[in-house]
């Protein structure tokens, strides 16, 4: 394998897992829902892209054409994981759950 | 036209997609292609409002403007997060709105949300205002005008005009 | 000549008289088609009789259930003939007394019938020639008693009665039923003739005393020897006409009878005189004594006719072929006489309205007829002079005596003959004296008592006349008969003696007169005696047995009720109890030890099997916490897919995440009815025993998973891999064998798919259920239906989802994919509709009812293995081809496709036949609310 | 290519389909769809029961793929005995069934179809993990079955039901898998001869396995302690549904016949838990006879008899021989028949005495007593083995085939505690009346469809002779696994 | 340089899931326990598409396309479910 | 890595035993699916573990064994089915008898 290509997997490999890893350390850390929501619903997204490039570049790169299926990946999850955290968002000021106290603005009654 | 073809967009992401599952042959571009068409029919029932695309070029500068900000802003939230969270200045932003489109709205709080530091928490039952959380915010103002200046503003012009 | 249509002619016989019923004939008419058939048979047995009294036996035999030994085989002997005499004479005699007897709004008709059938019984019995027979008769014979026992069944005591009869005389039948099957195999043969001759051969099994015991339970049940005795009085609820019958010459007879016919093959033996002789002895003092105290007319009878089979099967016991004649003779007298007195205290009963010694006196002036004929047959029952029952008494006294000599108990019999025969004096002097005389009827019910009907008379009168006739002329009237008879109960030659009157002064005249003085004497200190008994604390047999079976039942429900005790937790711990000791038991160390080759286990694998491991155990642990225990089993689903896809598996993997979903959409579905915790209510004894189980159970399967995966194994599976692509067209090779090499399996699963749907749709129609009208913590729902974000982006990806579904069916038969996932992604997609837009909105684009959807799923799965027939092949083989179109290239088209297509339809249809009307019970709900 | 031998699953099936098809409102067809498929299944079964009486093992490679690839059906004696026996049973359940209790419910016609489609899929099958499949075929439209109707005490008893056979379910996946861990193969002929050839630790792990397979068919047939759920179950299934089950027990009790027969008659691991299984089958027995003694409803009764005649054969098989298993085979066939019609006449006896139902208790005449009384006491000898009607034979046949004294004297003596029992309940239920009931006339369509199963324990004695030569020929059969496996084994078929 | 970045990759995401897993256990709310689930499930696919890699097989993309396209599924239902009680009204 | 997979294997069927054993239908229904999901994969590694050996033809050289495999989806299916169907008895029960217990007690029944 050409080693560019394989630094490349390897750094977008790192990159994925990292976000991976850094979006779940914020949901296991940040002090309130609203906080924690930020962090999977991004973080992972970016991991999910990190691998989901890996991915493409090495197996175009095996197979020496275009593979570009695991781009669906990325659309499927563009399109589903926002609804996700709308409806746990939603979920949360349902329930009246407590907000750090120096958050501003407040959320909606549902 | 309209008939054989009531969404167009989502043909072409249908076949799209379709390729893309199954790599290039004109076999499967043909039944790519019968599965584009026949799909939409098959599920017009569910689609009372049609949305309709009325620029495409500018869907897909939005569409790269949007990955771009998702990376930027995923290394600028990743460090917000490693950081200790007591620096944080979370704020519930209200936005009001200017799309009227129910898909346009949806498209505008898919891209909020995905963009990081920003969940769109909700819209109001009138559909004039979205709620949205922010992790790190110094000035609320800035922000909402910011969004509607990168987000709504095509958007409108994408579904709406 | 045809022994078993004979017997079969009573059991025909009882049809008529319920038809005659239906058809309202007269009562008389209705008791002639009861006597018909018997009568038929009486005089059909004249021919047989002939040759049996000149010394031939009669036989019929066919094979029944050759298997068993069973043949329908019957003999007329000597034994025979006359219990079929008896059985059919006296049976006659008891029609025409009935026909009087019963009242006119009695169901005569099912009467008869009942008595048919058990005059059946009985002909079959003293007739059969193979013991398997013999016991189905004589079973027979009990059932029938029972229904006519139990005939006034408005009556607590007749319905008492009949139940403790059946089940004494039941007991005793399979005691008999047991001994028998002994007998039969001891004696190679269960044809009646073959096992008499095998008497020494029996006597000499090791078996014998068994086979004996088992014999004489049935015998004295049925015979009410004691200790068995005790149901026989209250088996005089019955009509008095069953009672004359059943009581006399035929049921309570069975037993002696069958003392009779097994006399070759058992008697004796040492142990065959003791208990024998012992219980007859025992029975004859015993009933004889009580009968005194009776103040129930029918209640004396029945006592003495308890001490007369005492009589009769001590007599049998004596091991001495001349007492066994004696005992045969006195079968025949005690049959008449007891029979014409059972119906002469029917008359008077009839009359009186009463049973009641105490109440009915000084009959002589109203019913001097009646008496004289119940004063001649109570003289018999006595053993006076002239008249039959004497005869037997004087062979009887003489035959104890006899015995006597060369008993070690020397004293003992003729002592215990002589006191039977003082208390039967007694007993009888009470009968004529208290009824007939003893001054004036006491507040009778029906006063004056007259003389009963002409023809009621005449059985009774028939009788009388028979043991007149007997007692003077013995030589002319039951001599040959009970020659023959004897000849057959020895099996042998028939030992001198003599029926004449006068034998001269001898010890055993002595006998009769101390009996009939000692008699007289008892009976003049009777109220002294009355008064003794009355002191003596009661004894109501029924009560005692009723008590017994009380206690019996409520024993056998308390156990039943501890094991049963309703509590599926129990019931579950005893299924997994038996399992984890099953696997205590079995499992050994060594299947941890000798292990073979094993995969590294990496950190990663490590880790995701430590979050399987929590959040297995979180979900046992915070399970009443029930949406974390939903979730937390979300993520051992989630980390068993990952486990599918490491181990090779993608096609688990698909469907395990699939379904995963579809799961979760339906606990959560249900949820809304249900309570968000569960309470905490086992004790800790109670968790500690499920945890144990938990333990040993999973500990053990996880054993064996360890064992069986590092040992070594050949399989099957190397031909699918063979033969996947060559035979079934497919390159994945799990999709072909479900489709193809085990597409019936696939067959069951989604007819069991269906069939889930269809039970559903069932449970869920009328269901009504309280959903929470606020959330866990007590907020009202929020307003948001269906929210925008939800609604707008359920949209597109139906079609996505649909086109995912598409492409996951068409490549399942080589990669990963194939028809259920498809199903499943589709039904999600709709699924996912209904939650982001309500049922009524889909239901507006597309029908709800999925019933047509499941079937033509199954139907084109059916449809396509039956296709395979027209080719000439077994079902669901499946043909594939390659086919070449210009353009779009080489595809294939396998008829397994078509079955996938099956599977897909049903999997969606079915799915969504359990999820959408599960959502849709929240709609009736709201309904019930509204209105 | 005979495909006959495929009928007895398939018409139900395709019949079970077509109901899903009909219209929901045209009652009428729906009851004749059901009605005729299960007639038709009659002479079905009937010819393949004569095939396999001359002698002949049939084999049907399904998709053509030949034993042990494929899966087989294998028509030998014993299954199609089993099958006229469901088929006999079937049509006056259904009969009964479709006078009105169909409509009280939804997809009545269509589960009872299924659930033939399984039980004559498990008598056929000659794959053990195609086995399991038709279990639950036959399980899950049993559950829908047992539900049918609506009532409480109908509901309580499913979920125990439904749990109880979950459990048995993952029990049998286990077993399968072990089987199949250390076999390689899901035949069960081939099973039959690879599991003998076993040792070391493949040969712990497959005794674990024919255990375990032991536990699971005993849940189904209701052995000690296992079958605690069966009476409520029953009782308050509706009638024709019971009727039908009566023959779901026999299923077990077939599978741990033919797993038995087949891989544990003989060999290394020949007589595995048999000592177990004729224990539990006595116990099963004794107690089976208590509770018939103390039950509160003639429907539980019956349901207890059920019961003590799984004891009854269970104890028949576990003592191997051919005679103790020929004898069992006729009690078979006389108890599911005789319970099947005690079953439809508990339910006509209940209606007739209005709101009180089956209890055991006094009440009013029952309506059309002088139909029931008779067929009552007719179904009550039959059952408690009294002469002149089949169980009585079967006794007998048992006894002579099984000498050993305890069960003998258990035999007999829970007989008697039966006799006292149902002595009771018909006293009571007959002759106890106190006054006219407000209950509905007889139905005499449903009184034909009891008095058709009752039928069998008059028919069965006469025809003895013939019936034991048929049980002794097909245990003659069993007991000669090589003849199954060198049919099963041996046919000769190629791919696709 | 893939045999360091592929098991420092499958390390990190599996920690990712024991912290997601972590907050699934901690809680404390409900909707911490399903936003936790919900990563998990987007971790998975990470996951998967770097087996994928590993492995260099594709025969696992089905599976990370499964859940990203019904895994939210789930999520929803359970918001849902939070919200209204009823999740198909 | 066997030995991993066992105590998986272990736990699961252990917990699942452990809830089935409860008295409310909700901790059955979830016992029932832990203990299918530890059988499935009891069943799964009968035909032993092998890593990234689909059994596809022409993609591996020692492909995994299938059969146990197609067992396993054959189980899944019929899992789901009896699951569900459970689910809904649990709800029939809850609205019949008015309680979520096994045993249909109510809760005043119980105290
Ligand atoms: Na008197
Ligand atoms: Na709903």
């Amino acid at each position: 394998m050409d080693s560019l290509v394989e630094f490349l997997v390897a750094a977008f490999i790192l990159l994925g897992a990292a976000f991976a890893l850094i979006g779940s350390i914020g949901l296991a850390r940040l002090p309130d829902f609203y906080l924690r929501l930020h962090g999977p619903t991004k973080a992972s997204t970016l991991g999910v892209g990190g691998m989901i490039m890996a991915s493409l570049l090495f197996f175009s790169w095996q197979a020496q054409t275009l593979q570009l299926q695991e781009v669906l990946i990325v659309l499927f999850l563009f399109i589903t994981a926002p609804v996700s955290a709308h409806m746990l968002a939603k979920a949360a000021m349902h329930r009246g759950l407590a907000r750090r106290k120096d958050t501003k603005g407040r959320p909606w009654k549902q | 036209m309209i008939r054989i073809l009531p969404f167009p967009l989502l043909s072409l992401l249908l076949w799209l997609a379709w390729m893309l599952l199954n790599g290039f042959s004109w076999g499967h571009a043909l039944l790519g292609l019968l599965l584009a068409l026949l799909l939409p029919l098959a599920t017009r029932p569910f689609w009372p409002n049609v949305p309709r695309l009325r620029n495409l070029p500018r869907l897909l500068r939005f569409l790269a403007l949007v990955h771009w900000d998702i990376v930027v802003a995923n290394l600028t939230v990743a460090l917000l997060i490693l950081r200790s969270p007591r620096r944080l200045r979370p704020a519930f932003v209200e936005l009001p709105l200017a799309l009227t489109d129910d898909f346009a709205i949806t498209v505008l709080m898919s891209t909020i949300s995905l963009t990081p530091g920003t969940v769109s928490a909700d819209v109001s039952e009138d559909r004039a205002t979205l709620l949205i959380h922010v992790l790190d915010v110094d000035d609320p103002e800035a922000l909402v005008a910011e969004i509607k200046q990168r987000y709504e503003r095509p958007l409108k012009e994408i579904f709406e005009c | 000549m045809n022994l078993a249509l004979m017997v079969l002619l009573p059991f025909l016989g009882a049809v008529l008289p319920p038809l005659a019923e239906r058809l309202r004939a007269s009562r008389t008419v209705l008791a002639l088609t009861a006597a018909a058939l018997p009568l038929l048979a009486l005089v059909w047995l004249w021919w047989p009789a002939q040759r049996v009294l000149s010394g031939g036996i009669v036989q019929f035999s066919r094979p029944w259930m050759p298997s068993l030994g069973l043949d329908l085989a019957f003999r007329l002997d000597g034994l025979s003939l006359l219990f079929a005499v008896l059985v059919l004479g006296i049976g006659l005699l008891v029609v025409v007394y009935a026909r009087y007897y019963l009242s006119a709004n009695e169901k005569a008709g099912r009467f008869y019938a009942f008595l048919l059938l058990f005059m059946g019984a009985m002909l079959g019995l003293v007739t059969s020639d193979n013991l398997i027979l013999l016991v189905l008769f004589w079973e027979l014979t009990s059932l029938s008693s029972f229904l006519l026992i139990g005939f006034w069944s408005h009556q607590s005591a007749a319905r008492k009665g009949a139940r403790m009869s059946l089940a004494v005389t039941g007991m005793g039948g399979l005691a008999l039923l047991a001994g028998v099957l002994l007998l039969g195999q001891v004696a190679g043969s269960y044809s009646l003739g073959e096992v008499l001759a095998a008497g020494d051969r029996i006597r000499a099994n090791a078996l014998y005393p068994l086979i004996l015991v088992l014999v004489l339970l049935g015998v004295f049940t049925k015979s009410a020897q004691f200790p068995f005795h005790f149901w026989l009085p209250h088996a005089m609820a019955a009509p008095t006409p069953v009672s004359a019958y059943l009581h006399s010459a035929t049921m309570v007879k069975a037993g002696v009878f069958l003392l009779a016919r097994f006399y070759p093959a058992l008697s004796g033996t040492d142990l065959w005189f003791y208990l024998v002789t012992g219980a007859g002895l025992a029975t004859l003092l015993w009933g004889a004594a009580v009968a005194l105290f009776q103040h129930d007319l029918k209640g004396l009878l029945a006592y003495s006719t308890i001490s007369h089979l005492g009589l009769i099967t001590m007599l049998f016991g004596l091991n001495s072929p001349l007492a066994a004649v004696a005992a045969v003779f006195h079968i025949i007298n005690h049959a008449t006489f007891k029979a014409s007195l059972f119906m002469a205290a029917g008359i008077i009963d009839h009359e009186t309205g009463t049973r009641d010694m105490r109440r009915i006196n000084g009959l002589w002036r109203y019913m001097p007829y009646t008496a004289v004929l119940a004063m001649v047959a109570t003289a018999a029952m006595a053993g006076v002079p002239l008249l039959n029952g004497f005869l037997s008494k004087e062979m009887f006294f003489a035959e104890a005596l006899e015995a006597g000599a060369v008993s070690p108990l020397s004293w003992l019999l003729p002592v215990g003959a002589t006191l039977g025969g003082v208390f039967s004096v007694a007993y009888s002097a009470r009968f004529i004296h208290d009824v007939f005389f003893n001054g004036e009827p006491v507040n009778l019910p029906k006063f004056p008592p007259h003389e009963p009907p002409r023809y009621m008379k005449v059985p009774v009168e028939i009788l009388v006349a028979l043991c007149v006739a007997v007692g003077v002329f013995p030589g002319f009237t039951v001599s040959a008969l009970l020659a023959v008879a004897g000849t057959a109960t020895l099996g042998g030659t028939l030992p001198e003696y003599t029926l004449s009157i006068w034998h001269g002064f001898n010890l055993p005249l002595l006998m009769s007169f101390v009996a009939l003085a000692g008699g007289v004497l008892i009976y003049s200190q009777r109220r002294r005696l009355f008064a003794a008994y009355e002191r003596l604390p009661a004894m109501d047999a029924n009560l005692i047995f009723e008590g017994r079976v009380q206690a019996l039942v409520r024993l056998a429900a308390a156990l039943s009720e501890r094991l049963r005790n309703g509590s599926l937790q129990s019931y579950a711990a005893w299924l997994l109890g038996v399992v984890a000791l099953m696997l205590l038991v079995y499992l050994t160390p060594a299947l941890l030890t000798d292990s073979g080759a094993m995969l590294p286990l990496d950190g990663a694998a490590a880790l995701g099997g430590l979050i399987l491991i929590v959040a297995a155990l979180i979900t046992a642990f915070l399970h009443r916490h029930r949406m974390t225990a939903i979730m937390s089993v979300s993520v051992v689903g989630l980390v068993v897919s990952l486990i599918f896809v490491r181990f090779s598996a993608p096609d688990l993997a698909l469907t395990q995440l699939s379904v995963e979903v579809v799961t979760m959409l339906l606990l959560m579905l249900a949820m809304y009815f249900l309570p968000v915790r569960t309470r905490v209510e086992s004790g800790a004894l109670r968790v500690g025993r499920d945890v144990l189980l938990a333990v040993v159970i999973g500990g053990g399967v996880g054993v064996m998973a360890f064992a069986m995966m590092t040992s070594g194994f050949d399989s099957i599976s190397p031909f699918f891999l063979e033969n996947a692509k060559p035979g079934g067209g497919g390159t994945n090779v799990v999709n072909v064998i479900l489709v193809d090499f085990r597409g019936f399996d696939t067959f069951g699963e989604i007819t069991v798919l269906g069939i889930a749907g269809l039970g559903i749709y069932a449970l869920l129609r009328d269901l009504e259920l309280d959903s929470a009208a606020t959330d866990s913590m007590g907020r009202p729902w929020a307003r948001d239906a269906h929210p925008l974000v939800l609604v707008t982006i359920s949209r597109p990806l139906l079609p996505l989802a649909l086109l995912v579904s598409v492409y996951i069916f068409l490549r399942g038969h080589n990669l990963p994919g194939g028809g259920f996932i498809a199903g499943l992604i589709t039904s999600v997609a709709l699924l996912l509709q209904y939650v982001a837009s309500g049922v009524e909105w889909v239901h507006r684009r597309m029908p709800g009812d999925y019933h047509p959807l499941v079937a033509v799923g199954l139907l084109l799965a059916g449809i396509t293995g039956l296709a395979s027939w027209m080719f000439g092949y077994p079902f669901l083989t499946s043909t594939f081809d390659h086919i070449h179109w210009p353009l779009v290239g080489e595809f294939e088209l396998a008829s397994a496709m078509l079955f996938d297509t099956g599977v897909f339809f049903t999997v969606v249809g079915a799915t969504l036949l359990m999820l959408a009307n599960l959502g849709k019970l929240s709609l009736l709900d709201d309904k019930r609310r509204a209105g | 290519m005979d495909h006959l031998i495929i009928a007895p699953i398939l018409i139900p099936a395709f019949a079970g389909m077509l109901l899903l098809l009909e219209v929901r409102e045209r009652l009428w067809l729906r009851r004749a769809t059901g009605l005729i498929a299960t007639l038709a299944l009659v002479p079905v079964t009937l010819m393949l029961f004569q095939r396999a009486f001359a002698g002949e093992i049939t084999v049907y490679d399904l998709g053509n793929w030949p034993a042990p690839f494929g899966i087989v059906l294998v028509l030998d004696r014993l299954s199609a005995l089993m099958l006229l026996l469901t088929s006999l049973l079937a049509v006056p359940a259904l009969l009964y069934a479709s006078q009105g209790d169909d409509r009280i419910g939804a997809n009545f016609q269509a589960l009872f179809q299924l659930q033939l489609m399984g039980i004559n899929g498990a008598f056929l099958t000659g794959d053990l993990f195609n086995l399991f499949v038709f279990f639950e075929v036959l399980l899950i439209a049993s559950y829908g079955l047992a539900l049918h109707g609506r009532g409480p005490a109908r509901v309580g008893a499913g979920i125990h039901y439904v749990v109880l056979n979950l459990i048995g379910s993952a029990l049998f996946l286990i077993a399968l898998a072990l089987i199949y861990g250390t076999t390689g193969t899901l035949n069960m002929a081939d099973f039959a001869v690879k599991v003998n050839q076993l040792d070391g630790q493949a040969r712990t792990l497959a005794e674990v396995a024919g255990l375990m397979l032991w536990i699971v068919f005993g849940l189904k047939a209701a052995l000690f302690p296992l079958y605690f759920w069966l009476p409520a179950t029953y009782a308050n299934a509706s009638a024709g549904v019971a009727a039908l089950f009566a023959v779901m027990t026999k299923v077990g009790i077939y599978a741990i016949a033919r797993v038995y027969g087949l891989a544990f008659g003989a060999g290394e691991l020949a007589g595995l838990g048999r000592n177990a299984l004729w224990v539990v089958a006595l116990v099963t027995l004794v107690l089976a006879a208590l509770g018939a003694l103390s039950a509160r409803r003639l429907g539980e009764q019956i349901a207890y008899l059920v019961v003590m005649s799984v004891g009854t054969l269970v104890a028949g098989v576990a003592w191997g021989t051919p005679a103790a298993f020929g004898a069992s085979l006729y009690y078979l066939i006389h108890s599911t028949l005789v319970c099947g019609g005690l079953f439809l006449l508990a339910d006509l006896i209940g209606r007739g005495r209005g709101d009180l139902g089956d209890r055991i208790m006094a009440g009013p005449v029952p309506a059309g007593r002088g139909g029931l009384a008779p067929l009552f006491f007719i179904g009550a000898v039959a059952v408690v083995g009294l002469p002149p009607l089949s169980g009585f034979f079967g006794k007998v046949a048992l006894m002579q085939a099984v000498p050993a004294p305890l069960y003998w004297a258990l035999l007999l003596s829970a007989g008697l505690v039966a006799l006292v029992g149902l002595s009771r309940s018909g006293s009571t239920l007959f002759w106890r009346a106190t006054g006219e009931a407000d209950a509905p006339r007889l139905d005499y369509w449903r009184l034909f469809a009891a008095a058709l199963l009752l039928a069998a324990a008059p028919a069965m004695a006469v025809w003895g002779g013939p019936l034991l030569a048929i049980s002794d020929a097909t245990a003659g059969q069993w007991a000669d696994p090589s003849q199954y496996i060198n049919a099963v084994l041996n046919t000769a078929g190629g791919g696709g | 340089m893939l045999e360091i970045a592929l098991p420092v990759g499958f390390a990190l995401i599996v920690l990712a899931l024991l912290l997601n897993l972590y907050r699934l256990l901690r809680g404390p709310t409900l909707p911490d326990r399903a936003l936790a689930l919900d990563t998990m499930y987007v971790n998975a696919i990470a996951l998967i598409v770097l087996y994928g890699i590993a492995t260099d097989s594709k025969l696992y993309f089905e599976a990370a396309m499964l859940i990203a396209l019904i895994g939210f599924v789930s999520t929803v239902a359970v918001a849902k479910y939070m919200t209204r009680g009823d999740i198909i009204e | 890595m066997e030995a991993m997979i066992a105590i998986v294997i272990a736990v699961m069927v252990g917990t699942g035993v452990y809830l089935v054993l409860r008295a409310r239908t909700f901790p059955v229904i979830l016992g029932i699916t832990l203990l299918s999901y530890g059988v499935n994969v009891f069943v799964f590694v009968s035909g032993r573990l092998k890593l990234d050996q689909v059994a596809v033809v022409g993609v591996s050289d020692s492909p995994t064994d299938p059969l146990p495999q197609a067992l396993v989806l054959t189980a899944i299916v019929i899992g789901f089915a009896m699951t569900a169907f459970l689910v809904v008895l649990a709800l029939r029960g809850q609205g019949e008898l008015k309680s979520d217990h096994v045993d249909g007690r109510r809760d005043e029944e119980i105290d």
